[in-house]
């Protein structure tokens, strides 16, 4: 069973966690086009690769952030979703 | 003819422990610590089971596990009839029935034997080519019949194991020479260290292949008082999976292992010589002999030939000699056997030998083997008489293992063997996997391996090692077969595939290793190709004019021994949840359901009446009196905070910002999509403080949910899941608030507790919160207390005269009456708001809410379907009966179906809840629905709710 | 003193009552609790509480905290008044989990055919508090050393725990070695 | 013993060779152009290739496979055929796909064990019969044999079953399909590609194809791993590739790629003959000719390119099917495997064109697309050479997510088979 380490819980099996799919930014709804904003609902980047993804341990219901290559299932890093905007910006 | 010799140092069988055993009806006798085949064997019992296709006669093989020769039907006092008993690795139990599996009538006169005499009408792929014709489910059950190996036993019992969670440093597969050594270099190094190995003693194949007498003895010693190092024998690792978690497989117990570092050292698995008849009983690997030998005190045959191409042939001749047991003569298939014969002395050696084929005797063993030589152009045939021909001409790196961790494999022409090429981080491979075959230099591998890996498992050290195989010398023949024009060459024994079966399949088109594995089936046997996989692919490669370089391994997946269904699902845990009352409701007599998990009284029996008259009853209660339901399975989720109500905007459809303290407000769960997921009665409690509730089975969810929304957005608010800590249950109906004004303080008149009003006080002494809700009747109150004290106020409701205790079915009928839609009952995966009636609840002009956005775009669209309430015509003599989810027909057409249907004891008609076209929604129009018979049943759309102000 | 490898028992009845929120900290210092420093810790409920004392206050990851005690003790029902009238940014979180402890030389054991977390790498001096699954169901363990050796001091939902309890009584009790 | 073995035996006994042709050839290079370009060779694309040359005239194709033919879920699905599906859509096709399947060896002469076994959908809890009353009362809408039978008739037709389910979630009753059939899987694609190859089509193995060349909004070439080729259409039918292909024409899709894992038992005597599945337990069985119980679940529960098996699947699904067979504790499992599932948010697959001109899709195949094999390379095949999708594959567009207007079918496809 794969090993994720959270960020406040510490390494733990997946049994524990839950994926919330990727981090991804919402178009403003207000402005946005309907083609925008269903493609937004629907399309996913199902392209193997390194993707950002918001994971949830369940025991303790803490939401944060993976990084993970879905070609590998190798998650190269976990942190705070705190952390997000300066990830983002780097 | 094998048979027992005496006693030896270092046996694993224990003389003065004797077992008695049947097989096929006959008595025997073994000794604790043998296997069913060895106590066989040494029975002199050489036929013990049948082949898969032709029922050939065969016996022991690998004596390892690495065919599927000797499979057992084995009935035991524990575990009733077992089917597909490994015999070669089973340990022999007193007073075991064992049968061979897949014969027709005994081992011994099969009557499936005669499918041999079919043979050239069956080639390989034969099924393929025939039997699809009209007759084809006839023909299929033959087939059936004849292939399955052991049969079930539907009586035998549910056998629940345990199974643990281990954790260590380095993890040591194989405990052979260079797994010893692996293992204790890494616990010298500091490391705590898991040793497995799938035999029953440690030492591997080191006590005949290099070890000083005592040495292996010695340094399993030297393991075993180092406290670091568990040893675990009799036990393999069934799969390799991520992140080092590694499935270990006990007699009577799973260990599922987290390794910071592994060490494959796996060995290799002999290889049979492929020629005429090389399947008979008395043919065996060379290293099974050792096995029986060494471990169990049998020799292979009274007089024994021996096909080799390596050194390990030679040894095996001393160590026979050394027991007394006659050697015909070592037949090499090498032009010379080199140093190898050093000091055979007088032991015939035959060099450039082409093995022609096995001669089989009465009873079907080996009796003779006819080989032919080349040797500087003179070619002679010879006939030598033997009645057991072991054979050492390869191996075949145990490579499934570590194939599953990631490692990538080239073949080394020099050794003739596939070598790990490229290992992941944290896998290591040590000794003859890794190529490495000369006894100190595997220690030697198995020392640097185990350092490297604690190494590893302390963080310290990334970078995978060099590989250094040692290719002194070549231990595998390159192409140790030969075929015949009369065939019977067997390259899989598990499968009887024959040399031309898969030249036939190549041709055929199936010439990629994978296609000829799944025409030919090729390795599909129960051993998985453990024995023949190698020479397939060499068979296939000559064919092609290629060589092993040019082709890749077939995946190799887990399992790599079978695993029994009982290991894998172990003591079977099914987590259930159980309300505070639990125990009162059993009291009442309630018929139990499971709902999320949950266990929840469909209904109270009454003695003498049927099901629907005590749902009725309890349904009546409500209209007339007063009913108690428990709801503590409802989610119920706490939220306070600055931004509370604002967040509440955010994922509700409606509005709650603006909601009075003290009020309640039905609340609606979107998805991004517009559809409808989960709803419940929201309450505030506070300035900063809401109460709500979910559906049953969107509790844990809708909350992990709303935790994401706010991992998103970061509002100032705390979230809390009172679920479980929280019982909860309605009191409804006309009586109710006489009922519970008897018990609280709290003024209940309607002036001072309006309806969607909600209160905090004590009922009954016990701090609670009251909801005046309208779920199932005008007047109720739903009472949220503490876990613990739900019982106290229960029985204290319950002790009020005209209160009766109701069940889930009631509730369906009592909020139908009220035409209250059920989310996932009267809604489906596609279901928006409007379509459910439920656009009350939803406000548009909101700046923003979850689902808003394509809402837009559903109102544009407009509704596609409709929840509408019906009336069922009153039904004639012998009506059908409707059930939910019959069909809405118009013109013949599908135009929705019943979501919710009962009959009301108050209205005394049939209602329902229907999924409709919106052309049929209007009140008035008749609908058309059609019962599961077929026949038709005529029905009026009216206004909800069915029942007004009771 | 029990003498099985591995036992279980009901925990006796406790007060308890958790508090969550950007101030929760603040509240316990107020009513001068204990505050456990980092996440998943706990701490003896007071300063004169010994280190073996069934008295404790656990922090659950950043912002929540419950406090659990026996006897006369008064932190629990002080911290229900505080939050009860809404000090701010410092909710009452009610908690009426169901308590279990398991004991016994060979309790790792135990917790080794139950739960996938390495209990026998925890070093109980640092006062863990572990959030994880136990036979698929969600639970607080708080190892303590005792006098007579470590205890796990087990919590979970209580609707969960007849399920819990019968389910662990069948590991124990099936443990090798145990007296029966 | 049939006639048709004779052959065998008297070149054998006469010791003549093998007297089977190739079965399909293996073209030495690509040709500079095809009339048709098909990206994957398995079950789906050689059933297109195969109607196209046969239905509709067009032979010049070269169908383009990057491993080995039929190697990729074609081999690793669990065999499952039915059309007891809930939309009215999803009835219709899958139906129209069964009625291809039953002749389907006749017309290949080869016998892809086609077997007929009749499958339930075992309901465990009230909203369980209320789906399998929805799904067969718009089967029989349709003429498709669905019934709501109870725990006893289940029982009847499986006396092994434990209708308690080990007491945890009992047997209320079953939706029972009569069609429910299974098939070897390989011979599918074997049958298909002999069918196509016979009639010209070029099957190119080892090909990977790294490009698509679009001119102004359509498709003018291939390139691959093996040279370019040019041609002005296009059929992607990759399953778990899918997004990868799209991406070489930057075409966004639904499609979310989960592992979907298996597991089979060694072999056994015959003892089940109907399609075992439970949604609420997520575990489905049948036992195969050759006597093993293929067994499988739903999807893993998060996206992964990959066909790793994992122990919890294996460990999940034992206990699952030892609540509904306690006698099989001590039956071991032999294997387990996994294929690339291209899931859609509403679980019906995406067929038919697609913006970019000439470049058809067949895709969103999840974990229905062995039993739409004949079907879906009929209604390709139709919409490739004629530029209009076919009739039965209209509610399965692309567009119909841009129109919020989707083809609900989880209820009858939420468990992997």
């Amino acid at each position: 069973m794969k090993n994720i380490r959270c960020p406040l819980n510490g390494p733990r099996p997946l049994l524990e966690f839950v994926c919330g799919g990727e981090v991804r930014v919402t178009p403003d709804p207000q402005t946005c086009s309907d083609a925008e904003w269903t493609a937004y609902l629907f399309n996913r980047a199902s392209v193997p690769g390194v993707k950002r993804e918001w994971w949830c341990h369940t025991p303790s219901g803490y939401w944060f952030i993976a990084e993970r290559d879905t070609a590998r299932d190798e998650i190269l890093a976990t942190f705070d979703a705190a952390e997000l905007p300066a990830k983002a910006a780097s | 003819m094998m048979y027992r010799l005496p006693a030896a140092a270092g046996e694993w069988i224990d003389r003065w422990c004797e077992f008695s055993f049947e097989f096929e009806g006959r008595s025997f006798k073994g000794y604790a610590g043998d296997t069913i085949t060895s106590a066989l064997a040494a029975a002199g019992e050489m036929t013990l089971g049948r082949s898969f296709k032709y029922h050939r006669p065969r016996g022991i093989h690998s004596f390892a596990n690495h065919d599927a020769n000797n499979l057992f039907q084995v009935v035991s006092p524990s575990s009733g009839s077992v089917p597909n008993v490994r015999g070669d690795v089973t340990p022999l139990v007193d007073g075991m029935r064992v049968t061979a599996v897949n014969t027709v009538g005994g081992l011994k006169r099969d009557r499936a034997r005669f499918i041999e005499w079919l043979a050239p009408f069956l080639p390989v792929g034969f099924y393929y080519k025939a039997f699809h014709g009209k007759r084809f489910p006839r023909w299929e059950r033959r087939i059936r019949a004849m292939s399955g190996l052991g049969a079930i036993a539907a009586n035998a019992p549910r056998m629940r194991t345990p199974k643990r969670y281990a954790f260590c440093d380095v993890l040591v597969i194989g405990a052979g020479p260079s797994g010893l050594a692996a293992a204790l270099s890494a616990a010298d190094a500091g490391a705590r260290v898991l040793l497995v190995d799938e035999n029953a003693r440690a030492g591997g194949c080191g006590r005949w292949s290099g070890a000083s007498a005592g040495e292996i003895e010695s340094i399993i010693d030297r393991v075993a008082a180092t406290p670091s190092i568990e040893l675990l024998t009799s036990t393999y690792a069934a799969g390799y999976y991520a992140d080092h978690w590694v499935a270990l497989v006990e007699p009577t117990r799973m260990t599922k292992v987290r390794a910071g570092a592994v060490v494959f050292a796996t060995g290799v698995i002999e290889q049979p010589a492929v020629f005429r008849n090389n399947d008979l009983p008395g043919v065996m690997s060379g290293s099974a002999a050792q096995r029986l030998l060494h471990r169990h005190g049998i020799a292979p045959g009274k007089r024994v030939a021996i096909i080799t191409a390596n050194r390990e042939g030679y040894e095996l001749a001393r160590v026979l000699r050394t027991h007394g047991i006659p050697v015909a003569a070592v037949l090499d298939l090498r032009a010379g056997p080199g140093g190898d014969s050093y000091g055979l002395g007088d032991l015939r050696c035959v060099a450039g030998v082409i093995p022609q084929e096995a001669i089989a005797g009465r009873g079907g063993a080996v009796r003779a083997l006819r080989i032919r030589t080349d040797n500087d152009g003179s070619s002679a045939t010879e006939t030598i008489a033997c009645d057991a021909v072991l054979v050492s001409v390869g191996f075949a790196p145990a490579s499934g293992l570590l194939a599953q961790s990631g490692a990538t494999w080239q073949y080394d022409a020099a050794l003739q063997q596939h070598l790990p090429a490229k290992l992941p981080p944290g896998i290591f491979a040590a000794g003859r996997v890794n190529g490495v075959y000369d006894y100190a230099a595997r220690r030697q591998d198995g020392r640097d391996a185990g350092a490297e890996a604690a190494a590893h498992a302390r963080g310290g050290h990334e970078g995978t090692r060099a590989l250094k195989p040692e290719s002194i010398r070549q231990v595998s023949h390159p192409y140790p077969v030969f075929a015949h024009p009369r065939g019977r060459d067997f390259v899989d024994l598990d499968e009887d595939i024959q040399v031309k079966d898969l030249l036939n399949s190549a041709q055929e088109g199936f010439d990629s290793a994978e296609l000829l594995k799944r025409f030919s089936t090729l390795g599909m046997g129960p051993s998985q190709g453990k024995h023949s996989n190698l020479h397939g692919a060499r068979i296939l490669m000559r064919a092609r004019d290629a060589t092993l370089a040019d082709t890749a391994l077939t995946t190799q997946r887990p399992f790599y021994h079978p695993v029994a269904l009982k290991q894998l699902a172990g003591m079977g845990f099914h987590p259930e949840r159980r309300s505070a009352l639990h125990d009162r409701h059993a009291a009442l007599d309630a018929k139990f359901m499971t709902v999320g998990g949950w266990q929840r009284p469909e209904y109270y029996r009454l003695a003498g009446l049927a099901r629907t008259e005590s749902i009725f009853e309890e349904v009546r209660a409500v209209r007339e009196g007063a009913g108690l339901i428990d709801v503590s399975t409802l989610g119920k989720i706490e939220i306070s905070g600055p931004d509370a109500g604002a967040f509440l905007d955010r994922v509700y459809a409606g509005t709650f910002s603006d909601l009075r303290v003290g009020m309640t407000r039905y609340g609606l769960l979107l998805d991004e999509a517009g559809i409808v997921r989960d709803d419940g009665v929201i309450a505030r409690l506070g300035e900063q403080r809401y109460y709500f509730t979910t559906t049953t089975g969107g509790a844990a969810n809708v909350y992990r949910e709303l935790l994401l929304w706010n991992a998103r957005w970061r509002m100032d608010c705390a979230f809390v899941n009172a679920t479980g800590h929280r019982a909860a249950f309605n009191l409804a109906g006309p009586a109710s608030r006489e009922v519970l004004q008897s018990l609280t303080d709290i003024p209940l008149s309607e002036e001072a507790f309006p309806f969607l009003a909600v209160r905090e006080g004590k009922v009954a002494d016990v701090p609670a919160r009251i909801l005046r809700a309208g779920f199932v009747s005008s007047l109720g109150f739903e009472i949220h207390v503490p876990y613990r004290s739900a019982g106290r106020l229960w029985d204290a409701l319950m002790a009020r005269a005209g209160v009766r205790a109701f069940g889930v079915e009631a509730q369906r009928v009592l909020r139908l009456e009220k035409g209250h839609a059920i989310v996932a009952q009267d809604t489906d995966n596609l279901t928006n708001p409007f379509e459910a009636g439920l656009g009350w609840a939803v406000r548009m002009g909101k700046p923003f809410f979850v689902g808003q956005r394509s809402l837009r775009i559903h109102v544009r669209r407009g509704a596609r379907q409709k929840l509408i309430g019906f009336e069922l015509a009153p039904p004639a003599d012998g009506a059908p009966l409707i059930g939910e989810a019959n069909l809405l027909i118009q013109n013949g057409n599908i135009a929705g179906r019943v979501t919710s249907i009962a009959h009301s004891p108050t209205l005394g008609r049939t209602i329902g809840l229907a999924m409709a076209s919106p052309a049929l929604s209007e009140p008035g129009s008749n609908l058309v629905i059609r019962a599961s018979d077929g026949r038709q049943v005529g029905a009026r759309v009216v206004r909800t709710p069915f029942v007004g102000a009771v | 003193m029990n003498l099985d490898p591995t036992w279980l028992a009901k925990a006796l009845p406790q007060r308890r009552v958790g508090v969550k929120g950007p101030r929760a900290a603040e509240a316990l210092k107020q009513l001068g609790l204990a505050v456990p420093t980092r996440p998943n810790c706990w701490a003896p409920m007071l300063t004169q509480d010994r280190e073996d004392s069934w008295n404790v206050v656990g922090r659950l990851g950043f912002t929540e905290f419950f406090v659990e005690e026996r006897g006369e003790a008064a932190g629990v029902q002080a911290l229900e008044q505080l939050t009860a009238e809404d000090f701010a940014g410092a909710y009452p979180v009610l908690r009426e989990d169901v308590g279990l402890v398991l004991g016994g030389d060979r309790v790792t054991d135990a917790l080794a055919q139950v739960c996938n977390v390495n209990f026998n790498a925890l070093d109980i001096a640092q006062r863990p508090i572990v959030m994880t699954l136990m036979v698929g169901v969600s639970v607080l363990v708080l190892p303590q050393q005792q006098p007579d050796g470590a205890i796990y001091r087990i919590w979970c939902d209580p609707s969960f725990g007849t399920y819990l309890w019968e389910t662990l009584e069948e590991v124990v009790h099936k443990m090798p070695g145990r007296n029966q | 013993m049939p006639y048709r073995l004779l052959k065998f035996a008297a070149s054998s006994l006469l010791g003549r060779p093998h007297p089977e042709p190739r079965m399909f050839r293996n073209p030495s290079r690509l040709k500079d152009g095809y009339e048709v370009v098909i990206i994957g060779g398995g079950g789906h694309g050689l059933a297109a290739a195969y109607y196209l040359a046969r239905d509709h005239g067009i032979r010049n194709i070269a169908v383009l496979e990057k491993g080995y033919l039929g190697g990729g879920n074609t081999a690793r699905n669990t065999t499952i055929i039915r059309s007891n599906y809930l939309t009215p859509e999803g009835v219709k096709f899958y139906d129209a796909s069964l009625a291809l399947w039953a002749g389907l060896a006749s017309e290949f002469d080869f016998n892809l064990f086609y077997s007929t076994r009749g499958h339930f959908t075992l309901a465990h809890s009230d909203a369980d019969l209320r789906t399998a009353r929805w799904r067969a009362e718009v089967n029989k809408h349709f003429g498709v044999r669905s019934e709501v039978v109870d725990a006893a008739f289940v029982k009847k037709q499986v006396p092994e079953i434990d209708l308690d389910c080990g007491g945890h979630s009992p047997i209320l009753g079953a939706l029972y399909h009569e069609p429910g059939a299974i098939a070897r899987h390989d011979a599918v694609a074997w049958g298909y590609a002999r069918g196509a190859d016979r009639q010209g089509v070029e099957i190119h193995q080892n090909t990977e194809v790294l490009g698509i060349d679009v001119r102004d909004g359509a498709v003018a070439g291939v390139r691959t791993s093996r040279g370019d080729i040019s041609t002005k259409r296009v059929l992607c039918a990759v399953a778990g590739s899918t997004p990868r292909v799209l991406k070489l024409i930057g075409l966004d899709s639904p499609l979310t790629i989960h592992p979907l894992q298996a597991m089979v038992s060694e072999p056994l005597k015959p003892w089940l003959d109907p399609i075992i599945v439970s949604s609420s337990l997520h575990a489905y069985v049948s036992q195969s000719a050759r006597g093993e119980l293929v067994m499988g679940a739903s999807l893993d529960p998060y996206e992964l390119h990959s066909t790793r098996s994992t122990l919890e699947f294996a460990e999940g699904l034992a206990v699952n099917m030892l609540d509904l067979f306690p006698f099989l504790s001590e039956v071991k499992v032999n294997r387990q495997w996994a294929g690339m599932a291209d899931m859609t948010p509403d679980f019906a697959p995406i067929m038919g064109t697609t913006p970019c001109e000439g470049f058809f899709l067949d895709a969103g195949w999840g974990t229905w697309g062995f039993k739409a094999t004949p079907i879906s390379g009929k209604t390709m095949a139709h919409t490739v050479a004629t530029g209009v999708p076919h009739p039965l594959i209209t509610g399965f567009s692309l567009e119909r997510f841009a129109r919020l207007e989707l083809t609900g079918e989880k209820g009858a496809a939420s468990v992997g088979h």
